[in-house]
């Protein structure tokens, strides 16, 4: 039933956009697809914010002066896009967004255990948001996003505490909604929705909250304690009365590295449905991607001290870094091995999903081969606060979860808005972000590995030829994310009705209606197969 | 226009670094062409050719999932063992390194040289002489990074660390401060001067130096008064400094510990931390606040002057300084 | 999907008011907010971990230092204290059984007891704040601090009680808010609202004090029994 | 999940508890050198064994919550060990050689 195409719909049946109006049936709502587009909302925002940001950065960097800001400004700008694009968009871009839609839909749940809770994580990133966004309008914060201690502890003058009680906050927004989803995700599949059938964007996600859980309070209580040692002027980790500014680190790290992986985990998980569907195939290795997840989301909790390997950490300390970070890498290879392999005689059709999936798998790899020689110690010395650094975390963070993340959009908008996306603009743009970031950040290896230091305002004169190619590339890119968000909005009003399942994909999501109804399911289903069974779809629609 | 696309070399180090790296460029490249390419392949071979295409289900191949695990861990293990190789190595200053003394400040960096040069943002090296920095800073954490000698050590406030480099090839290369330390960050910048060792000798007898680090820490020793206590010949309220430097030092609670440049350090400014054995805490005003990081070096060298004491590990004795924040 | 037949929702037998729309029946629904809460529980470990751990690191830096502060730390009040959360616990524990069997008064009243115990801990701990102000060991709020009886700890020392007055007042605020929850539930018990079928909040909330009362079982020995043996002073 | 605990169990639990309170405070009243912390650090890990166990009720609960308990602290352990494995290792010397 799910594979044959309906009738295009009338606006006029009854679905979870339209079974109630007015503002306050969003801002009290407890149904998880209307939390999810009120995330959306408030993350897109954020993007915005942090994009203009880093244009802001961009420009400034075209010439070697730095005569467009001055140095303080520009310290504000790094620090203030790191923070928002971080703790306000892409640690809860896929998950709140995508992840709450998608959830309690693919396993055939009627919504979160905790409904309420979702709504109330919601409103506690807005209030860490407002934190944020309050430090900026104030002043801005000069720190840089780790906050190392004694800067931001005694030296820095701006709005230090203001901006760590926002990221605080926002945590618990990030701890609550991993919460939600590990009990959904135990406690309310629907029959036959074993383990071994999750799909795999559900098992991402799972691992994804499994760190959101175990590390965030450690960032939180770091700031806290950072916070408080600003504001009471006493010291906890300040290098005059004995205190250890480098504990400060390993505290940040323990939560930020595992972070890195939110920060993309989330993003396999879309790839992983994505690549199936457009090879019409079931995917290869299903048992090795779902473990891997855990496998990143556990020892990725093992690494952090490769952030540290010039502080003066133990050389010991380095070596079991490095060795575990290699480590860490393997269940990033089975991924991309088996995504690939999935590919293998399948019947590939080049959708927009699918070119930003290409495109996640190709910036991935790379990123991740970058993140490869930052974890080798003697390379790392030479390395670390260059833009090699900066480059490799843009290719995964932003080559890797962002596209991701738009790839994801466009998988499923359709079900989200019952309206299809252009999709011819949707290629256009998809290679424009391709294109765009690669020229704005693959040079910055090249002037990393020259030399050039990060979070620099003004810079050597021979980096400059590199540095305006990133600005270009830049500009490019920025057109690639201005584009989706005009046609997206476009087309709620005009797009064509998508119909349940416009792609013909497997997964509970796509038996529902699209837009769905309030509660996703008018009965709960039952589930007798296993993950991606294209094979037997195929069949069924062609034979 | 300059398009630089390969930073110069000028030690032994750097070409070791360089080595490695183009191990895992090529490791990646290959790896990256092989990914990419068969996506490529795949993608054009097996593009959706009809409606009604049915590709057969294939559930996947543990073999081939061991393969692929085990094979990329093992090229991994080969980064980790060099990289371990050059980092150890690159941790290890020669007992026989000429010292240079490095302190940051916002944003500046200040060099001394024992035999009395000071310099801002300058730091001028022989060729093919190992020199072995002794890093502190005032304030915050900073980097100090020679992208030439692909070397870099943060700067941690609170106690010393040390690097060093054996430059091979003379010329004028960046000196960069790389951990974000505040508004100059980016400003806090200058230039390594590596000289044939003639030119050095030069370079070192002509520059306006008011005495060596030593004399310059004497002239503290007595301006800060530590001469009215520390009498060096005469066993008094305190202890001699003499032959003090290097040696084990009893302490009062019993321990011993090696008077290394930390120790002495920690005893200029907290000398309450570790009190002597037979005397008095309380005694000794702490200087913190009145002395500046270069100030404590020059008082450090002075201390070393007065004999070292050769004990067994003397000449690592800075290498203890690994301790962290110990103070 | 094409296999994919359906069911109806829940049970038609299990209708209690206080079932949610989106669980299928009482069952689920209890499993799902006790588990909840052993997740978030899993985050307070992290939390109180994080703590514990700078805590660590730094006296296993200044094992003396940290020594020294036994002079101002008196194991009584830790060890009282302790003895009067575990009386809390222990009615609490009481408390959901008797939730769980139905007996209204016994559950009012054990509440009230975990209740009354709760404030006393926090009336302890005020006085042993008070004598450390007294005792000018409050580094916090401007610094009323002096250590001039051992200057040689000075420094470290004042970490040791940042440390003391963090974790004990993270503690607090965490009792606080269980006093917080406590008069809620007592509250709804007032009303009748629980019953052997339904007594979801009482057990829920029972998990969070107990967890409470584990941080300070740690607390105790880490914060009051440092080198009590020693007098290094 | 269900099942109901008798009233003397939970006060069992409660007097072995209390006098393990009175126990670390008596002991660390003797001078034991490092095992002062040990022994302190052993009780009170009993103790809360003690109270996971019975009055949070995870004996009766599903392997689950047993694993996930176990997790909670599993994690605090790596945290503790590989950070505190930095400061312990800090002091060895290289020795001049690759280990
Ligand atoms: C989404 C975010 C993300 C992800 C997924 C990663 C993934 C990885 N990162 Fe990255 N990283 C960041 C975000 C991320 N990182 C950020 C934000 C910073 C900087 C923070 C700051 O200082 O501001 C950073 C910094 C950073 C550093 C510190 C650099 C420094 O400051 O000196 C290191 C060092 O080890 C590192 C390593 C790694 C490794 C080993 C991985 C691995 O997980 C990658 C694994 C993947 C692969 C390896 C590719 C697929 C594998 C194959 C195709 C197999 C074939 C391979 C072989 C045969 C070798 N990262
Ligand atoms: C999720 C993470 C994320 C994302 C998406 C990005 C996106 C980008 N980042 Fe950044 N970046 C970081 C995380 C991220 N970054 C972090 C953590 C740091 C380190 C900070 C630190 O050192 O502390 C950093 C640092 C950093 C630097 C180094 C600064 C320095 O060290 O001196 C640079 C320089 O080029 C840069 C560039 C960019 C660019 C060009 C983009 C582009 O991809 C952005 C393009 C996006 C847009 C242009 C927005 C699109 C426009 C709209 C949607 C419409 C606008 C709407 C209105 C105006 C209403 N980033
Ligand atoms: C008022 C007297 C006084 C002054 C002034 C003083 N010291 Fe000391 N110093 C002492 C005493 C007493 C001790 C031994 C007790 C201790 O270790 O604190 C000592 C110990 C030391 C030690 C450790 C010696 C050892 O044997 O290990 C060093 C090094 C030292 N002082 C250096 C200095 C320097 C440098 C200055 C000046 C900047 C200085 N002192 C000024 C009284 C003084
Ligand atoms: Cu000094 Cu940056
Ligand atoms: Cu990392």
């Amino acid at each position: 039933m799910s594979t044959v195409l309906q009738d295009p719909q009338t606006t006029e049946t009854p679905n979870y956009l339209n079974a109630e109006y007015g503002w306050k049936s969003w801002l009290l709502t407890t149904d998880h697809k209307r939390i999810a587009l009120l995330y959306l909302i408030s993350i897109s925002v954020m993007f915005a914010l942090g994009g203009v940001f880093a244009m802001l950065i961009r420009v400034e960097l075209l010439t070697p002066e730095g005569d467009l800001v001055n140095s303080d400004t520009y310290n504000k700008l790094f620090t203030m896009h790191g923070v928002v694009m971080v703790f306000f968009f892409l640690v809860p871009s896929i998950p709140a967004t995508l992840g709450n839609f998608l959830i309690p839909m693919m396993i055939g749940a009627k919504d979160l255990a905790f409904p309420r809770i979702n709504l109330l994580s919601w409103y506690i990133y807005v209030a860490g948001a407002l934190f944020a966004i309050a430090a900026i309008v104030m002043g801005g914060v000069d720190t840089g996003w780790t906050f190392y201690t004694p800067f931001s502890s005694t030296y820095s003058n701006t709005f230090v505490i203001t901006a760590a009680v926002g990221v605080f906050i926002s945590g618990f927004s990030s701890i609550t909604t991993g919460l939600n989803f590990i009990v959904t995700i135990h406690k309310m599949r629907a029959p036959g929705m074993t383990w071994g059938r999750l799909p795999l964007f559900v098992w991402a996600n799972y691992a994804t909250s499994l760190i959101q859980v175990l590390g965030t309070p450690v960032v939180a209580i770091t700031l806290a304690l950072l916070a408080l040692e600003r504001g009471f002027h006493i010291g906890i980790f300040d290098p005059a009365i004995g205190g250890d500014p480098i504990l400060f680190q390993h505290m940040f790290w323990f939560y930020s590295h595992p972070a890195v992986y939110i920060m993309i985990l989330p993003g396999m998980g879309v790839i992983s449905e994505v690549v199936p569907c457009f090879s019409r195939k079931g995917i290869f290795g299903y048992s090795f991607i779902a473990a891997s997840s855990l496998g990143i989301a556990i020892v990725g909790f093992l690494v952090w001290g490769h952030h540290l390997f010039v502080t003066g950490m133990s050389m010991y300390a380095g070596l079991y870094f490095s060795l575990l970070s290699m480590l860490v890498a393997v269940p990033s290879a089975i991924k991309v091995f088996n995504w690939t392999a999935t590919m293998y005689r399948g019947s590939i059709s080049y959708a927009t999903p699918m070119l930003y999936a290409f495109g996640f798998i190709g910036l991935f790899t790379i990123g991740g081969l970058t993140g490869l020689f930052l974890a080798t110690l003697g390379v790392d010395v030479h390395l670390t606060d260059t833009y090699f650094v900066i480059a490799h975390f843009h290719y995964v963070m932003v080559g890797g979860m962002v596209v991701a993340y738009l790839g994801g959009l466009h998988f499923w908008w359709p079900k989200i808005t019952g309206r299809m996306y252009p999709e011819g603009w949707g290629k256009f743009s998809a290679l424009l972000v391709f294109v765009g970031f690669n020229v704005t950040f693959f040079p910055q290896f090249i002037t990393g590995y020259l030399g050039q230091p990060r979070r620099y305002h003004a810079y050597a004169p021979e980096f400059q030829v590199l540095n305006v190619m990133s600005t270009a590339g830049a500009s490019i890119l920025a057109l690639g994310y201005i584009i989706p968000l005009i046609y997206f909005i476009w087309s709620l009003r005009y797009g064509k009705p998508a119909g349940n399942n416009p792609w013909g994909a497997t997964g509970l999501e796509w038996t529902t209606q699209s837009p769905p109804t309030t509660f996703n399911f008018d009965v709960t289903p039952i589930v007798t197969e296993e993950a991606y069974a294209y094979a037997k779809h195929e069949e069924a629609h062609v034979g | 226009m300059q398009l630089p696309l390969w930073p110069e070399a000028a030690s032994a180090v750097a070409d070791d670094i360089d080595h490695l790296y183009i191990y895992l460029t090529l490791v990646s490249v290959v790896m990256s062409v092989l990914i990419f390419g068969t996506i490529f392949v795949f993608a054009i071979k097996y593009r959706r050719r009809s409606e009604d295409e049915v590709p057969k289900p294939i559930h996947g191949s543990w073999q081939l999932e061991v393969t692929w695990s085990v094979i990329p861990f093992l090229v991994m293990l080969t980064f980790f063992w060099w990289g371990a190789k050059i980092y150890f190595l690159n941790a290890t200053p020669p007992p026989e390194s000429m010292d240079v003394y490095a302190v940051g400040k916002q944003w500046m960096w200040k060099i001394q040289y024992p035999e009395g040069q000071r310099e801002i943002n300058e730091l001028h090296v022989p060729i093919g002489r190992p020199v072995k920095i002794t890093l502190a800073s005032e304030d915050v954490i900073h980097s100090f990074f020679i992208p030439a000698l692909r070397i870099k050590h943060d700067v941690v406030p609170g106690h010393y660390d040390t690097m060093w480099f054996n430059a091979t090839k003379p010329g004028r290369y960046h000196l960069f401060c790389a951990e974000y330390c505040g508004t100059e960050h980016s400003g806090m910048v200058g230039w390594v001067t590596v000289m044939e060792p003639a030119d050095y000798e030069n370079w070192l007898a002509g520059g306006g130096s008011t005495g060596t680090m030593a004399q310059q820490g004497e002239r503290l020793f007595e301006q800060l008064g530590c001469s009215t206590c520390h009498l060096l010949d005469r066993q008094g309220r305190c202890p001699t400094l003499r032959g003090v430097y290097g040696s084990r030092v009893q302490l009062a609670d019993g321990k011993t510990v090696l008077a290394d440049d930390a120790y002495i350090r920690e005893s200029i400014l907290n000398p309450n931390a570790k009190v002597v054995a037979g005397y008095k805490p309380n005694v000794m005003p702490s200087f913190q606040g009145q002395i500046s990081e270069e100030g404590i070096l020059q008082l450090v060298i002075y201390i070393k002057s007065l004999g070292i004491i050769n004990a067994p590990g003397a000449p690592t004795a800075a290498l203890t300084q690994q301790d962290g924040g110990k103070q | 999907m094409a296999d994919t037949h359906a069911v109806a929702t829940g049970h038609s037998t299990d209708h209690s008011p206080h079932l949610r729309h989106h669980f299928d029946d009482m069952d689920q629904q209890f499993d799902s907010a006790t588990f909840g809460m052993w997740v978030f529980l899993l985050t307070e470990i992290m939390f109180f971990g994080g703590m514990f751990g700078a805590y660590t690191v730094y006296r296993n830096m200044y094992p003396e230092a940290f020594a020294s502060t036994s002079a101002y730390m008196n194991p009584l009040y830790g060890a009282l204290n302790t003895a009067v959360l575990i009386v809390s616990s222990l009615s609490m524990a009481l408390a959901v059984r008797a939730a769980h069997l139905g007996q209204q008064k016994a559950l009012q009243i054990c509440l009230l007891i975990t209740m009354f115990f709760g404030i006393c801990f926090l009336v302890i701990k005020g006085f042993e704040y008070h004598e450390h102000w007294v005792d000018m060991k409050v580094p916090l709020f401007g610094g009323h601090w002096n250590y001039s009886e051992a200057p040689q700890f000075a420094h470290q020392a004042q970490i040791l009680f940042c440390f003391y007055f963090f974790m004990t007042g993270f503690h607090a605020v965490h009792m606080l808010v269980g006093l917080g929850i406590m008069t809620t539930i007592f509250m709804m018990a007032r009303k009748g609202t629980f019953s052997p079928t339904y007594y979801t909040p009482v057990e829920v909330s029972g998990l969070y004090w107990h967890f409470v009362d584990i941080v300070w079982i740690f607390l105790f020995p880490l914060l009051y029994l440092i080198g009590h043996t020693r007098h290094l002073v | 999940m269900h099942s109901v605990t008798p009233v003397r169990t939970y006060v069992l639990i409660w007097v072995v508890l209390t006098i393990m309170t009175f126990v670390t405070y008596g002991v660390a009243q003797i001078d034991l050198g490092p095992f002062n912390i040990v022994i302190a650090l052993a009780i009170a890990a009993f103790k809360m064994t003690l109270v996971i166990w019975f009055f949070m009720h995870v004996r009766t609960d599903s392997p689950l919550t047993k694993l996930f308990v176990f997790a909670g602290f599993f994690w605090m352990a790596i945290l503790f060990v590989f950070t505190l494995g930095d400061y312990v290792s800090r002091a060895w010397m290289p020795g001049g050689k690759f280990w």
